[in-house]
């Protein structure tokens, strides 16, 4: 693997392997690519009308731009093996097996969805023995942690022996964590089998990278973990898929730890509410008609694939249809009973009881009991 | 001060978020050693907008956008503190305290006591629920911070309070954590005092005057607390409301004033029941006016549970109104 | 388990250290999913020689010495335990928890709730002073975490229990924090129980029985309790004292008994005051046995300051066992 | 300056400064290393009588071996500069103005020590405005945790128009800390004027570097932050004042932050109780014997400067006798006194109270109350 340096390659694989390991993906799996941006975008754009809604609770996230990078790269992994996800990659969660209506129960803090609307947005799970769980791991907020927790996860399958491999994100910005820094060092050490992404999208919130690091690009951490960096250009689902191959195949083969370095851009605020002044003018939309995923990727499989119009429509068809049923899904569900929240903080005991001034009163009269008595409710005022 | 904040024209009120901006402006215009920094306060004016315009009027060097790194930003706040410089630190979310926990514990906490450093630093930031922010945006982890000693901690309800004690605590030679409840920043407003408005640290606001029942408090359920006097007044049980204002230190002779005077106590917090700050207060209490009280010393507060998101479970973990009705109607009768 | 300790051959004791590093053995045995990780555990066998001999009977990839990163070991026993491992993690000084405290209190501890993942895992190292360690080697921040709904907390005073309560951390589905305290290391012995010794969480244990005044207690201020018992019992004062054992779960019912037993409680703790577990204590006996209760509930615990070296100067600010007899004095005159 | 990468210069300069910074260095300067050196080594041993008599309350560490690393650093920076020493940089802080009375009343926990019996060993400094103080900074210990505090010592450096420069020492081991990354990277960021030294000594308490990091060398880590990395013997106190002073000069010329690795070798254990089963056997004795700071330096001072027995053997002399009368000094220092105890927590108040159980007490009871009531005291035991 191309080790980083002074002068890294922008990944195009490397000598000892000159074929790209795309080149090995069918047809069709080259089209299923497709298939999840397309979703993956289609479905934030749903969500973006749930939101105008009102119907999403909390901030809403999007990952406009960026799905070459999640989607790509976790199309490298096998089901067995375990993907952490931030805030950006519902792609690699879809391709990782979460599910529409998951996803949109999640958004609207529903009672059956995954966390049962204890946690927001994306921030769920389904991880275990290979098999019979999907393998993905569910975020929490603080920045880095992830790591140093994909860390032992990817820990216990070489103390195991078995063949799975870690892959976790990271922002540009969450690179400047402690908990990223324990984490991958710790992982180097022990030769875990964990590819580490770096998605730069050019900030962290407002703060441009430049503000986040004097380094020349995130790639050039990797020789001060001692691992191997490789780079990327983020939105070449290709290329994205074929650096982190490299990666996972490195990992399985028991070489340790990679950096990988996607680079990307963050079209849309930090979250749904942001207004984004501070970015340059014209650098959005440059980006948006230069150098979109899901567009230059279409102009690949159509040239390169053969890829008919009648296809791609039957596709984008597809996904509508598949969000329209899971939106219909997901609205039919309740929101959770208040008594739910007293379940799971421990195994043992397994609730807690309400608290006095509580157990009197009937526990479904909280469901409805808006903190509203002062001031003004303003929405778009509390969706940071 | 007219950038810093948008007075209504027909009563002269701002609020509480604008009343700490405001705070900020005069402080950094007063004294050339404060300066702010955090992660998007600078062109993004931050997360919540408090910082908004300190850029503009004091620029780069005293607006500083850093890394997401809350172990630098509080280390760096001390160092700088050491050298005679007034930093305030914002916290994205107050959450994210926990991020810098020894440094603040440890370094900071102990830096006058163990090697004779000024330490003058405020660390700010949105705090507390009602929000639907889940469990990681929406914490009071006061509790967790009450605890070190060398460490003053300050919690306002009102936002000529919020004001007043943001400048006290930026006057303040030792290290002041800052919690902003998220869920006032827009929603309670006042009319700020005139001139130099400074709260002093450590003294406790009588929020409104009663003679049955005290509660204890601070912060958000401040204001669930007077929403229950007020439906209580109506039942004939007259309620006195202490608004703790600043939690280290606590003002013990207000707490135990207002108990001697109605024999009866109640302490509210919207934080997690154990260990939670109210347990301390009651310790006090008992210790010192066991012979008044009248009835126990009883506590109403958040579920010991993470915060959850959806609206019917975040509103059954938090206090609300009818449960403080509910608890003073108990040590009413008692 | 001979490996694991050097049983005085005649007595039978082994010490508290000893005692630990027994359950550690006989864990790691029993289940292949029990391993070690920290800093200089393995070769070293950790700064207390607490894991001495683990390495050579169970190797490396079950003893793993890691770099100095808190935040990564607590983080990587968490990915781990998420997969059905049970990790054992060394802080070299319990104080160093801090430095973990976000991925403790954000991750870990809320795992279980809003993510149904399985966290199995004890966080274990040297606590507490009286060792002149000064104030980063003699912490006591328990009450910094027992606020943290999610999370378990264990703190034995004899050496039976320090094996019993660690084979029961490692064998609970949650995250216990497992608090040892140094001093006690090799000053306190107790011949083991036979067999598989388990001693469950959340129980506590009367540690002297008797029938004026109740001390609730844990940890190191056990013996100094039982010290002063043993002194006021010459002055005709009869003195319970409970050990909590455990502190989150905390034993509600044991501690109630004692105090509708004697109707005078002292609390005693190492740890500083404000809020220290003693407020909690107060809170819950206050609500619950007010009743029963003929004194102020009381506290003797370490006075607020970042704990000195020098001699004098830690003594002075600890708990000793006269400050203990002074105050239950006060309560059994009252 | 040089710029690491895959083949990072072993120090040496740069092409654009082919003279070495230390040849400007008079004889008496290169006379005074050897000072602060033998100073730094006799003081040490001196503890370790003091500690064998059991006079020093903690525990004792050592940096035999390492006295060329801390005093060729220190020795760069001018008087207005802030330096923040760790455990193993007593030559450091002599250099910087510490006094031997100083660090032997802090080790006996006298009342009159720098921190009045309230912290241990060498953790005391003074700092505060130029001029007026010596410029080095209490140390805490938590690992990594004095990288950010400089950062910000240096920031209002920066801010104030200061011409000033800090020097951090940080060790192998404890750049594996997230506040360490977090400090650099935010330093660097704002190219504060701050020099960052990993004190390379092979070991972590018991953990050797392989275990610390998979990095080939710690100066590897420079180009993740974006900063210049130097390397130099950490054993030849010229080569360490020559890399330093490049470093410091860099900052001082608004630069921003290095990062310079010293190649030493930690010759006793962690602290004095720690009997070293862990290194290799041989490894210790060879270290002492081909590569003994004092030894090296003696045979440049000889050779190159002509330095004579009798100045060596005069310099000997001076330092015994500064340490004897400093011995002398601090033995007839009493402890503090318990009230003290309560003095200084916060501003305001300035004092404590008693707690009401040592209200009616006699305060002074509680220097005598020696906790041994229960079980027996073994000191050996309790040194860690
Ligand atoms: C420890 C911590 N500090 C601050 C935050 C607040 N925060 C949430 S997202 C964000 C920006 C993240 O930027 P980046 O890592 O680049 O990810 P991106 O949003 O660009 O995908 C910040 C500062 C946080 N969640 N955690
Ligand atoms: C955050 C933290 N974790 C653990 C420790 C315990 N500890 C003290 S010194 C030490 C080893 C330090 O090694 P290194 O940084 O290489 O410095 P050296 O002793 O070699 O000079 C450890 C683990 C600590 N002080 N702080
Ligand atoms: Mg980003
Ligand atoms: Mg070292």
């Amino acid at each position: 693997m191309a080790r980083a340096g002074t002068t890294p390659a922008r990944s195009k694989g490397t000598s000892k392997a000159p074929v790209r390991p795309s080149d090995a993906l069918s047809r069709e799996q080259k089209i299923e690519l497709y298939y999840w941006m397309r979703l993956t975008r289609s479905l934030e754009e749903r969500l973006v009308n749930l939101y105008r809604q009102t119907k999403v609770v909390g901030g809403l996230f999007r990952s406009l731009g960026q799905e070459a990078d999640a989607v790509g790269s976790c199309f490298a992994l096998e089901q067995r093996d375990v993907m952490s996800p931030l805030i950006r990659n519902l792609g690699a969660m879809l391709v990782k097996g979460a599910t529409p209506v998951e996803v949109l129960k999640q958004y609207m803090a529903k009672g059956d969805s995954p966390t049962r609307g204890r946690e927001l947005n994306i921030h769920f799970g389904d991880i275990g023995p290979a098999g019979s769980t999907r393998g993905f791991l569910g975020q929490i907020s603080p920045l880095g942690d992830m790591v140093p927790v994909m860390t032992g996860v990817t820990l216990s399958f070489k103390m195991r022996g078995e063949d799975r491999v870690g892959l976790v994100y990271i922002g540009d910005g969450a690179t400047s964590t402690g908990a990223f820094h324990e984490g991958i060092n710790f992982a180097a050490v022990q030769k875990c089998p964990l590819v580490v992404i770096v998605e730069n999208n050019g900030y962290a919130y407002s703060t441009p990278t430049h503000k986040q690091t004097a380094a020349r690009q995130f790639v050039d951490k990797a020789i001060g973990y001692g691992i191997p960096g490789l780079q990327a250009d983020g939105n070449d689902v290709l290329a994205v898929y074929d650096v982190t191959k490299q990666a996972v195949d490195h990992a399985r083969a028991g070489h340790g730890v990679t950096l990988v370095e996607l680079i990307t851009y963050r079209r849309k605020g930090h979250a749904e509410h942001d207004n984004q002044s501070y970015v340059p003018p014209g650098e959005i939309e440059r980006w948006a008609a230069e150098n979109d995923p899901l567009d230059r990727y279409l102009v690949v499989l159509r040239e390169q694939l053969g890829v008919t119009d009648e296809e791609i429509s039957a596709l984008h068809d597809r996904v509508q249809r598949e969000i329209d049923d899971a939106t219909d899904e997901a609205e039919r569900s309740g929101p959770p009973v208040p008594l739910d929240a007293l379940v799971g903080v421990y195994a043992d005991p397994p609730a807690e009881q309400p608290l006095w001034f509580r157990r009197d009163a009937d526990a479904d009269a909280y469901g409805t009991e808006r903190p509203e008595g002062w001031g003004t409710w303003n929405a778009s005022e509390t969706k940071p | 001060m007219s950038a810093a904040s948008t007075v209504s024209a027909a009563t002269g009120e701002i609020t509480y978020l604008e009343a700490i901006r405001e705070a900020l402006f005069e402080e950094m215009a007063r004294d050339p050693n404060v300066f702010c920094l955090g992660e998007d306060i600078g062109a993004f004016g931050g997360a919540f907008k408090v910082t908004e315009g300190l850029l503009a009027r004091f620029g780069e060097q005293r607006v500083i956008d850093s890394p997401i790194s809350e172990i630098a930003l509080v280390g760096a706040a001390a160092g700088a503190a050491h050298m005679g410089m007034r930093p305030v630190v914002e916290m994205q979310f107050i959450d994210f305290l926990a991020n810098a926990y020894d440094m603040l514990t440890n370094y900071v906490a102990t830096a006058r006591y163990r090697a004779f450093l000024p330490c003058p630093m405020v660390v700010r930031g949105p705090s507390g629920g009602y929000v639907r922010g889940g469990p990681f945006h929406s914490q009071n982890p006061e509790a967790g911070f009450l605890h070190t000693p060398g460490l003053k901690i300050v919690y306002p309800a009102t936002a000529a309070d919020a004001k007043g004690l943001m400048k006290a605590a930026i006057r303040d030679d030792d290290c002041v954590l800052f919690f902003e409840h998220k869920y006032l920043y827009r929603r309670v407003k006042d009319v700020m005092p005139d001139g130099d408005h400074v709260v002093p640290l450590g003294k406790a606001r009588v929020a409104r005057e009663g003679s049955d029942v005290s509660i204890v408090t601070y912060a958000s359920t401040v204001w669930k607390s007077l929403e229950a006097a007020e439906q209580l007044a109506a039942e004939g049980i007259s309620v006195e409301v202490l608004d703790l204002r600043t939690l280290a230190p606590m003002d013990d002779e207000a707490i135990f004033r207002t108990v001697k005077k109605t024999n009866r106590l109640l302490v509210v917090h919207e934080d997690t029941r154990t260990g939670g700050i109210a347990g301390e207060i009651t310790a006090r209490v008992s210790e010192t006016c066991f012979e008044w009280l009248d009835a126990p010393v009883l506590r109403v507060t958040a579920a010991d549970i993470p915060l959850p998101y959806a609206p019917p479970l975040e509103d059954y973990v938090l206090p609300q109104t009818s449960d403080i009705v509910r608890a003073v109607r108990r040590l009413a009768a008692y």
